[in-house]
């Protein structure tokens, strides 16, 4: 377990455990094995934005359906404040859990059904969830609303068509909200978002951080908003989280290989940080995931014999765990 | 001496929903001049006419979008052509050989059952007549895949093969083998990861030194833009509202909507509160009167509302459309 | 009211209507038809068309146009029975495989594929040649129901496959909605425009099969439908002995209502598409 | 080895899923009706007059029984029906007395088979040659009235069609044989008085067959060419200066006729249904006209040797097409 990683006075909300999910490729009788989740662990506090950052393809979005209890893990559990979710059966036990644990999706426009009224939503989440006093009763919509500055009146009877992105999403987080959450999983929530607006909705989590007291799962590619938002980070790469610390001490010294290249690659919005060396690409993203060991061997500059044999377990240095034999830990008997 | 030149160049997609006639102003009055030998970047949020305008300087112009007004002028061997008015299949002609189109990374721009070597073939021969195979075309090719650091086991293989960051680098070389004047590169890091990104930028630039043509990038990342553009055009419901140096845009941003697009920027190592602009972006269909930033511009006056401001050159080569820094310039 | 008139204004849509309309009128008017379809001889033989018989009278000593009415009712009603059984079928097969998907979704799919790929007509045929003579219209209509889901299960089944996979359907969950309801509220307003458009498609196979069956004497002959009427007129050597009316009269009928049918499916089916009407609301109050 | 797994393997499966699935029904059907087969054609001679003494009714019924495959419960009946089957044998032909089924529908498959395949393949090339143009020049004013035309043409079911083409050619402008596959007394040989006699009386049904494909191919051939003209490659090519005949050709006709070999094979059956038809109408010595005469005598084997051997042989047509399929799609040649 990571103890260095959780200090003493942060209570802890949700926990993974060893999650690991195998996907089948081509169907039929040609079945080949990809492991999009490879032994993942983190956990995400109370009051806390927890970022699981990665490419596209390195599993970050299985590993929120997971826990959101989308997907049946074939191997590791969850546990929501130390309750394994996995025994949640009947559907009431669900809704329970599902009240506590809300959340946001990366195309505004494919949240909502486009030929259905956007506030039917929201009145479905205020009914389903008990969240209704009376038949009419849309107090907690409409402060749900509220806390994302929209007024009931520009929802009301209209279609997802008829708002842009921005606002598409600020709706679905205040459908989020009604419940009540203790915890918001956000699955790249900006990527579909304007440059200009995307920190009206990063600076709306910070705000349900420090006011709501709701912790904010943030899943995304962009490692800027990342440093500005999140507490603590996770890198992920081809299903494993390769490193995972307080975003300070990742983003701006990072140990692991890969994060070091990730952080080169992203350009700056500085003309006077312009990339100077040359990078080598992957030929093939399945090739990596089905390599043995370490899966970023292939391009690693620092590779030694017993990478390609299997990856360490969890090695703690500076305050943040990685998982990379230049930084000691033995070899797993 | 620019390159490609367009005056008051209005594009608009002219939309028959039931009964009315709905116009989106895409293009809405652009006069812009390009200059040799440059990585010229235009940047602009979603919906702002960035894509259109590429489509309608090279002339890709599809119904429902129609080409309303205005010129564009190429400059072919020292001078000026109007393309709107060359027929098309003399314009066909000039296709690849001066102009040539690098598509968005998602898109398949490669025929799907044929190998890619076919398809260079097939572009080659549009344009140049090929005698000998192996001289003509085998060779050149090579030397152009070598030179761009692209593995020749690409040529075999059919598009499907490759993953998304080599497609996408086997379209630029395919844009660039007949050594084009002019290439029109629209988002193409967009949807590559972050790593194959950088490759297709490196590879930009390189093209760009080897043969000293002019690149007009289209991305809606400004630090994609900081990273390789020499001049940056900032557009907005379908107008250029400011255009200048790389540097300069950055460090002194002029036009209100820039100065917002520069600060919410997020950077590594800085977590100081950034703005967002407010309001939302307006919808080419219906424009606000005047200046169509004005209703979510805090410093707007009444001139603002009425009339919309020209762009014009306030400091050396940097040009805004903004009353307020015009106004300063003119007093 | 309003989406009548904007349909009304593709022509195709508009041919049809009328079409239908007409036909729809003949077989009510079936209900106050003065001669009984069952009797013979009731009329005057082989009467060329001209009043009171406008259509003519045929060999059996029937009144060709009251003999019409009963026979589009009567094709109608059996197509009907046919296209909504095996519509229930098709949903319930096309969800069931979609929305589960793994297993169940393979072997539905491969029994679904073998309906579509075998020719049903010498299956019809041994069916019908087995019941010989007590095929009455219900029992028909079962039987083509059976026979017409398979092509659009796979519809049904490729659409609920693709809503699975959109953002809404967590949406939906994560909004407290159980399953079943959650297939109502969510899929169905996507399902329904297939289900409309492929109701009027197995109608049309439907009467054809019909038709095909009746003229090969397999069906019970004695009721009117467009199949036996057709049924009589060749084997009384209509065509042979001139009567050129007896043997027109259900051919041309059959061909305005299967052209009407198909015009009223595919500019339906154009209207109905998600995508079109996304647009229409969006434009709407754009 | 992957590719054959991969591909191959999952379409043979459904090949022997459509033949068990389509013998069973043409094995159960028969026994789920009332009427007992063999007690009706004993019914039929006792009651033409002819006086039987039990001990030969006894006989007849055995001995039908068994020709019937109707001896023991319905799994024994089920295996003998499968064994036989694999055998080729239906057994004898109730109305044409011993020659067995099987040699019947010998002799009549050379002509439906020959009809079949010239038409389908004819109206597949010439329906997605038009079609292709009218997709790809969709304002032409010859697309549209083509369009229209074929709009009427497609719903119209195979039987009206051959009715009206014969009511038209054979009694209004009598220019071409209305019945039969030769004219009555030609000696069958292989030469040419006897092959344009036989073309000049199949030219009915194959012009009614050929019409109706070409429509429903011209239809879904639009449909799919309007849809890949607005692909990526295809605007790529444009920008690239691509010659039009090459654009129209190679990146849009050629994409445009896979799906169109995958909507052949799943359209064979109901072609095939269709072909049965024509031929009734025109009297064809083919499959068709042997199973009609078959329905009139109640003979049960061969409409069931006939029904399983059309199971069969559209399953088999279907398999090819699907085996042929890669060698013209590189992306499942090469996964």
């Amino acid at each position: 377990m990571n103890k260095k990683d959780n200090n003493p006075e942060k209570e802890e909300l949700i926990r993974a455990k060893n999650l690991q999910e195998v996907f089948v490729i081509g169907g039929g009788f040609a079945r080949s094995r990809l492991l999009a989740v490879d032994d993942v662990s983190f956990q995400v506090n109370k009051n806390e934005i927890f970022t699981l950052a990665g490419e596209s393809g390195c599993g970050k979005t299985t590993v929120s359906k997971i826990l959101l209890g989308f997907l049946e893990p074939t191997q590791g559990e969850v546990y929501y404040k130390n309750k394994f979710i996995g025994d949640l059966r009947k559907w009431e036990e669900k809704k329970e859990f599902m009240k506590e644990v809300q959340s946001i999706f990366q195309n505004p426009f494919e949240t909502f059904n486009p030929l259905r009224k956007v506030d039917s939503y929201l009145c479905d989440t205020a009914k389903y969830f008990g969240m209704m006093k009376g038949k009419g009763d849309k107090k907690a919509i409409e402060e749900a609303l509220q806390s994302v500055g929209l007024g009931m009146e520009e929802v009301e009877g209209r279609y997802p068509s008829e708002f842009s992105g921005g606002q598409l999403q600020r709706i679905s987080i205040a459908r989020a909200l009604i419940t009540k959450p203790s915890l918001l999983v956000a699955d790249e929530p900006v990527s579909m978002v304007d440059a200009s607006l995307r920190m009206s909705i990063v600076n709306l989590f910070k705000e349900l951080r420090d006011n709501h007291g709701v912790s904010v799962l943030y899943i995304t590619h962009d490692l800027a908003t990342a440093y500005y938002v999140s507490d603590r980070i996770g890198i992920m790469f081809r299903g494993n989280i390769i490193e995972m610390g307080d975003v300070e001490e990742v983003l701006m010294n990072p140990k692991h290989p890969y994060t070091q290249m990730l952080k080169q690659s992203i350009p700056e919005a500085d003309p006077k940080k312009k990339w100077i060396e040359r990078v080598s690409i992957t030929e093939l993203e399945t090739e990596e995931y089905m390599r043995k060991g370490c899966k970023f061997a292939g391009r690693c500059a620092f590779i030694m014999e017993k990478c390609k044999d299997h990856m360490p377990e969890e090695i703690f240095v500076d305050g943040r765990m990685v998982r990379c034999w230049l930084y000691g830990g033995e070899k797993k008997e | 001496m620019d390159i490609l030149k367009t005056e008051n160049l209005k594009s608009y997609y002219i939309l028959e929903m039931g009964t009315e006639k709905k116009e989106v102003k895409a293009v809405n009055d652009v006069t812009i001049g390009i200059h040799e030998d440059e990585i010229y970047g235009i940047a602009g949020e979603s919906g702002c006419g960035k894509s259109t305008f590429l489509k309608t300087i090279c002339k890709l112009v599809e119904p429902p979008l129609r080409m309303v007004g205005g010129s564009i002028y190429y400059a072919v061997d020292g001078k000026y052509v109007d393309v709107a008015e060359v027929k098309e299949e003399e314009f066909r002609k000039l296709r690849w050989k001066y102009i040539s189109y690098i598509p968005q990374g998602s898109m398949n721009a490669l025929n799907p059952i044929i190998r890619v070597k076919e398809s260079f073939k097939d572009f080659f021969t549009a344009h140049q007549k090929i005698n000998d195979e192996k001289k003509d075309f085998e060779e050149p090719l090579k030397q152009h895949l070598s030179a761009l650091g692209l593995p020749m086991r690409v040529l075999k293989s059919y598009p499907h093969q490759l993953s998304g960051g080599m497609r996408q680098r086997t379209t630029i070389a395919l844009a660039t083998i007949l050594k084009p004047r002019i290439i029109v590169a629209d988002e193409p890091t967009t949807a590559l990861d972050v790593v194959a990104q950088r490759a297709v930028i490196q590879l930009l630039k390189d093209i760009q030194k080897l043969q000293k043509n002019t690149i007009i990038l289209v991305t809606h990342d400004m630090a994609v833009h900081a990273n390789i553009t020499d001049r940056i055009g900032i557009m907005y419901a379908g107008m250029f509202v400011e255009e200048a140096k790389t540097e300069e845009i950055f460090e002194n941003p002029l036009h209100p909507y820039t100065r917002f697009l520069i600060a919410s920027l997020p950077k590594m190592g800085d977590k100081s509160y950034k703005p967002s602009v407010p309001g939302t972006p307006p919808s080419l269909s219906n424009l606000p009167p005047g200046c169509p930033f004005h209703p979510r511009c805090p410093y707007v006056m009444d001139i603002c509302r009425k009339e919309r401001p020209p762009l014009v050159e306030t400091n050396t080569d940097h040009k805004s459309a903004c009353f307020l820094s015009s106004k300063e310039g003119l007093q | 009211m309003e989406s009548f008139k904007e349909l009304m204004k593709d022509g195709r849509f508009k041919f049809a209507f009328i079409v239908i309309c007409v036909l729809a009128f003949m077989s009510l008017l079936s209900f106050f038809s003065p001669y009984n379809p069952l009797k013979w001889n009731v009329v005057p033989r082989d009467l060329p068309p001209r009043w009171p018989h406008i259509f003519g009278t045929t060999s059996q000593g029937q009144d060709l146009f009251w003999q019409s009415t009963f026979a589009i009712r009567n094709s109608l009603t059996i197509a009907l029975i046919a296209s909504s059984i095996s519509r229930v079928i098709a949903i319930i097969v096309g969800l069931v495989a979609g929305y589960r998907g793994g297993r169940t979704d393979t072997i539905l799919m491969s029994i679904n594929d073998s309906f579509v790929v075998m020719p049903l007509l010498p299956i019809l045929i041994l069916i019908a040649s087995v019941m010989r003579g007590n095929l009455t219209m219900v029992a028909l209509g079962l039987i083509l129901s059976l026979f017409g889901w398979a092509w659009d299960a796979r519809v049904i089944r490729s659409q609920v496959l693709s809503l699975r996979e959109r953002e809404f359907t967590y949406t939906a969950i994560l909004s407290g909605t159980k399953t079943f309801n959650l297939v109502i509220k969510e899929y169905f307003p996507f399902i329904i425009p297939i289900i409309f458009s492929t109701i009027i498609n197995n109608m049309i196979w439907a009467i054809g099969m019909e038709v095909t069956l009746a003229i090969l004497g397999l069906t019970n002959i004695e009721v009117p439908t467009i199949g036996t009427m057709i049924h009589w007129a060749v084997n009384y050597q209509s065509m042979l002995l001139g009567y050129w009316w007896w043997i027109l009269t259900p051919v041309v009928i059959s061909i305005f209502l299967f052209v009407a049918l198909y015009l009223l499916s595919s500019s339906l089916s154009e209207y109905l598409d998600p995508r079109t009407r996304i647009q229409r609301i969006g434009e709407a109050r754009g | 080895m992957l590719f054959f797994k991969r591909y191959l393997l999952p379409r043979l499966v459904q090949f022997l899923v459509v033949v068990f699935v389509g013998i069973t029904i043409v094995f159960i059907v028969p026994r789920l009706s009332p009427a007992d087969p063999v007690q009706e054609v004993i019914n039929r001679i006792t009651s033409q007059g002819a006086f039987l003494d039990p001990a030969a009714v006894d006989n007849m019924r055995k001995s039908l029984t068994e020709l019937y495959g109707l001896g023991g419960n319905v799994f024994q009946q089920y295996f003998a029906f499968w064994g036989r089957l694999f055998r080729g044998d239906f057994g004898p032909s109730l109305f044409q007395f011993p020659t067995p089924v099987t040699q019947l529908i010998m002799n009549s498959l050379p002509w439906t088979a020959g009809l079949l395949i010239a038409t389908t393949l004819i109206s597949w090339i010439v329906g997605n040659f038009l079609g292709g143009i009218a997709g790809y020049f969709k304002n032409r004013r010859w697309a549209k009235i083509l369009d229209n035309v074929c709009m009427v043409i497609r719903p119209i079911p195979y039987y009206i069609f051959a009715l009206l083409l014969l009511i038209l050619f054979a009694y209004l402008f009598p220019v071409f044989p209305s019945a039969g596959g030769y004219s009555v007394g030609r000696r069958i040989g292989f030469n040419w008085a006897f092959i344009s006699d036989v073309l000049k009386h199949s030219f009915l049904p194959a012009i009614s067959l050929m019409v109706l494909g070409m429509a429903a191919n011209f239809m879904t051939m639009k449909l799919i060419v309007s849809n890949i003209v607005a692909e990526d490659y295809v605007m790529y090519a444009k920008a690239g200066g691509l010659k039009e005949s090459k654009i129209a050709f190679k990146y849009v006709f050629k994409n445009g006729l896979l799906p169109q070999i995958t909507g052949l094979a799943l359209s064979l059956g109901q072609i095939f249904g269709g072909a049965l038809i024509t031929e009734i109408v025109f009297s064809y010595p083919g499959i068709g006209t042997l199973i009609y005469g078959a329905i009139n005598s109640g003979d049960y084997n061969l409409i069931m040797g006939v029904t399983s051997l059309s199971v069969i042989g559209i399953a088999g047509a279907t398999l090819i097409i699907d085996l042929l399929y890669p060698l013209f799609d590189p992306r499942i040649r090469y996964r």
